[in-house]
């Protein structure tokens, strides 16, 4: 449909192929809008490409291996090799499938596909540069139009991603072996898990954290848990510390330099330092100033209940525009994007993102914490199970961790719920499902579950808060 | 204007069924306002005072 | 409280310490009512000593020896050996674990325990009798009554338990070598997760079945899921044939004799035969003359939505009182039979009870399956999704399998739901809950899953179902 130089016009013009747009591109093709999507890398974004599901892959992978050879005490005995390289090629042929997929998905459902990088003309155009010589240039008309242009790795001073040593989350998915020594900038969720990788390959790693503790996004009782544990995979953490360079050293490997608030220094040797230190919204290669169009401090681009932003026709979606940088919530933002373009009453009005985090053991949440329905004005109830008195978890040999529901005194609605144990990103479904219903704690008490299955926790959890729990003893 | 509800599946949540049992409400033949037709507490504590209101207004039909 | 050979007195008498019995005293005990539990064996009944636990415990370590050693395409390269008689101790463990803990939360709450047989005297009263020589016996007299007498292990003509290669499920969760050929008589849930576990520990398994499938209890496209892979996994499976008996054989083994109905025999050859052909009540050694209460055909006894039985003080709860016979659905009856004597609006008014297969990959299910929804007179809508479209099932490097959704196509209440795939066992949860609720399709399809979880096939099926999937092709 679209040819080269010559300008097109399509009803609905989506700008990056991550979650957040290509879903938006499919639903809004789906609702029979001429769609065209332009993306200038590969199909999937982030999430697919070098984020969810590689790193998803290679925690499976490392889980694996570190499980089988330390279950002496279930009777097994392993010593398993790890070929990184492999493991690599496993993790990239996932990819491949699912990006396909992506680009398959688009087709079938009637999106025009556009390799290249949109920047805006004016309100109603953008150019798409294709990339590579001679490749040229086209003009694509719309009258919607949803940028979900994403987000990129932040990087800090004297720590080139160019150079070898230095590694972004990306490339500390694509390496080809284990590397001995590990400097870790950065406690937060994706450091987190991909130190919780390398120390389960056999890695020594070092976590180096400006703030005073791991996962600062947590409450203390679900972040120590899984400090514990990674403490217990022989992971050591220097808190208040920031990164301030790194140099080559005698011994073939590097040096990492820190340094505290007061400046004072430590050096850590390692043979690769990742930095892990936060991700920044992609907004500067977009040509905004010729649609007048400003991020705001944090670089998002601001929308309303429907996605928009303060051009009532172009719409911001994903990790662009605003926390939680994550992908199901960019799904979300596309499809009710999509779905307003098509005339349909849809808007942002859920109730809770839930959030996951694949650590060892993981965390998961959704809603309100104690302290935030506190804030809000409810007076929270709280019932809590420990994963050490599930007949489930022990049979798994993971025990660590609990599972709290917190739900409003009065009416016993659930409002929001904390996880961190195994299987923790999975058992959450259940209570986002009952806060985004309205359910309340006698509700999810009195659903019969699965015996002996993890999620027993959660109706444990609610029984407790009433004061009615069978299996640990009432609050 | 209950659509009938085939073979006993009552479209409430539990604790909506728990009340009506408290209540003394025949949860079956309670109208839901919710999605679908779901029945919520709100239905069935109207069932209730509606049947008090009448109960008022019939005292003689409820004497059995 | 309860002293020898002298008559006492209780308010709510509970025979049997099962998942049933156990859960009922102890909430009986916090209701405030004087509870006595009369046991006669380990607390926990058949799920907490040989049922549930062990059974998942054996089956989670087989499954890591397993895995581990099969994980050459993820660059994880291992031989685990197993030490059976250490997996068995590992598993004695846990259970010892959760009998103590059931026997201490008890305690905890104030329950009598008293160690014995109980035979009914009359409708008011038991008599204990402790067991072992010289121990004597008691008499307890009651208000309340609740049967938990759960059920035992059906036997089959000339396999008997005691004889050495004979196993019952029970004998097969505690052996102390893997056998080199096992057959397996009976292709039920308890026949395919034990043939599972054998299978993956390297035995040679033949499975042996009257009917002319496995899990007959569940849809076609279902178990031929979990048949694949048993075949995969090198099961062999023999249909229509029913064992008729074993004798040695001259190679040091045993040689177990099936017939056809037609009476035409087969022999394999086995160093082990497992038969697990199911379970039956019991309530033939409680002295239920004495009280005039008579068992149904299958032998169980008959219960009211209160858990009544035929007279009114006198309560059956779990596997004594019907199908299905799963642990949680005693500790639900338990539950309600003890608010029910304690006088409060309990009844067994649940929508669906949860049952799951630990077979590989997981069968779990709830509510209704197409056919029952169209039984009962809906117009049944069915929406679907492959686990191999899910992203984290690909990174599991589990793919097999689906998850289906029932719903009714006027309301867009969801009926029910089948899964067979990776963790089917605790994503059933959200569907349990979805179901107990009277959720519709659009709640599911609307509440945000985390990405990259399995559990997101659950959305996508709502989705399906409603024409709204984009990452599968619409219906
Ligand atoms: C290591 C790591 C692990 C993660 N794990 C998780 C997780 O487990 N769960 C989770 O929910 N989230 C996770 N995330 C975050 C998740 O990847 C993002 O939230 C998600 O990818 C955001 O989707 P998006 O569509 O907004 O943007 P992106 O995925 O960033 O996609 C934006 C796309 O737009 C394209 N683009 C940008 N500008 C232009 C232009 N001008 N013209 C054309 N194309 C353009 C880019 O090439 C890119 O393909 C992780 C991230 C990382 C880095
Ligand atoms: C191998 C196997 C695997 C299983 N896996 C699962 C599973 O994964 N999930 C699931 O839900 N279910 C499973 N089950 C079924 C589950 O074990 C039963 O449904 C459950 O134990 C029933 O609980 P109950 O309390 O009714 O009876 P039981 O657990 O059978 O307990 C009855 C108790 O009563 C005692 N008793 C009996 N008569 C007397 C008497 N006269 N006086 C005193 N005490 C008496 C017995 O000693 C026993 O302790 C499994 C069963 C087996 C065999």
């Amino acid at each position: 449909m679209v040819v080269g130089d010559i300008s097109t016009g399509t009803d609905v013009l989506v700008i990056g192929g991550g979650p957040g747009g290509y879903v938006a591109a499919i639903r809004a093709a789906q609702r029979g809008l001429d769609t065209t999507l332009v993306e200038k890398d590969n199909y999937g974004g982030v999430c697919l490409n070098r984020g969810c599901i590689p790193s998803k892959a290679l925690i499976t992978g490392a889980d694996l291996a570190h499980e089988a050879g330390n279950a002496e005490e279930m009777g097994i005995h392993a010593d398993p090799a790890v070929d990184m390289a492999q493991m690599v090629d496993w993790k990239d042929g996932i990819v491949d499938q699912l990006t396909g997929g992506v680009e398959k998905l688009c087709k079938a459902n009637g999106v025009n596909l556009v390799k290249g990088t949109a920047t805006f003309k004016d309100e109603n155009s953008v150019r798409v540069a294709h990339g590579g010589e001679g490749q040229g240039s086209e003009s694509i008309e719309f009258d919607s139009c949803i940028v979900a242009t994403g987000s990129r790795t932040i990087q800090i001073p004297n720590f080139d991603y160019a150079d070898d040593p230095v590694l972004g989350s990306k490339e500390a998915l694509d390496m080809d072996s284990i590397p001995e020594r590990l400097v870790v900038v950065g406690a937060g969720y994706i450091g987190m898990e991909l130190s919780t990788v390398y120390a389960k390959l056999g890695t020594e790693v070092t976590v180096v954290e400006m703030l005073d503790d791991v996962l600062p996004a947590y409450e203390d009782d679900i972040s120590k848990v899984v400090k514990r544990r990674a403490k217990d995979l022989g992971i050591e953490f220097n808190f208040g510390e920031g990164a301030s360079e790194w140099r080559e050293s005698s011994d073939g490997g590097i040096t990492v330099v820190t340094e505290t608030e007061d400046g004072e220094e430590s050096t850590y040797p390692a043979d690769k330092v990742l930095v892990a230190v936060g991700r920044s919204p992609v907004t500067d290669t977009l040509g905004l100033d010729a649609i007048g169009l400003e991020p705001n401090e944090g670089g998002f681009l601001e929308t309303d209940d429907y996605a928009r932003t303060d051009i009532d026709h172009i719409y911001a979606v994903g990790d662009v525009a605003g926390e939680p940088m994550l992908a199901h919530k960019a799904f979300k933002e596309g499809i009710v994007a999509a779905e307003v373009i098509a005339g349909e009453p849809a808007a942002l009005d859920y109730q809770a993102v839930p959030a996951a985090v694949f650590t060892d053991p993981e965390i998961a949440t959704v809603g309100m914490t104690k302290d935030e329905a506190e804030e809000a004005g409810f007076t929270p109830v709280v019932g809590q199970m420990p994963f050490n008195a599930s007949g489930r978890a022990m049979t798994t040999g993971h025990t660590e961790g609990f599972c709290r529901i917190v739900a409003d005194e009065d009416s016993g609605f659930i409002l929001g719920g904390q996880i961190v144990g195994p299987e923790a990103s999975e058992l959450i479904a259940e209570l986002a499902l009952a806060v985004e219903m309205g359910a309340t704690l006698e509700d999810v008490a009195a659903t019969i579950h699965t015996h002996p299955t993890l999620a027993e926790v959660i109706q444990e959890a609610a029984e407790n808060a009433e004061d009615q729990a069978i299996h640990t003893l009432n609050r | 204007q209950q659509a009938e509800t085939p073979k006993g599946r009552v479209f409430a949540a539990p604790s909506a069924r728990r009340l009506a049992r408290e209540l003394d409400v025949d949860i079956n033949a309670v109208d839901g306002s919710g999605p679908g037709g779901r029945v919520t507490d709100a239905d069935v504590q109207a069932a209730a005072n509606g049947r008090m209101d009448s109960g008022v207004e019939d005292s003689e039909e409820e004497s059995d």
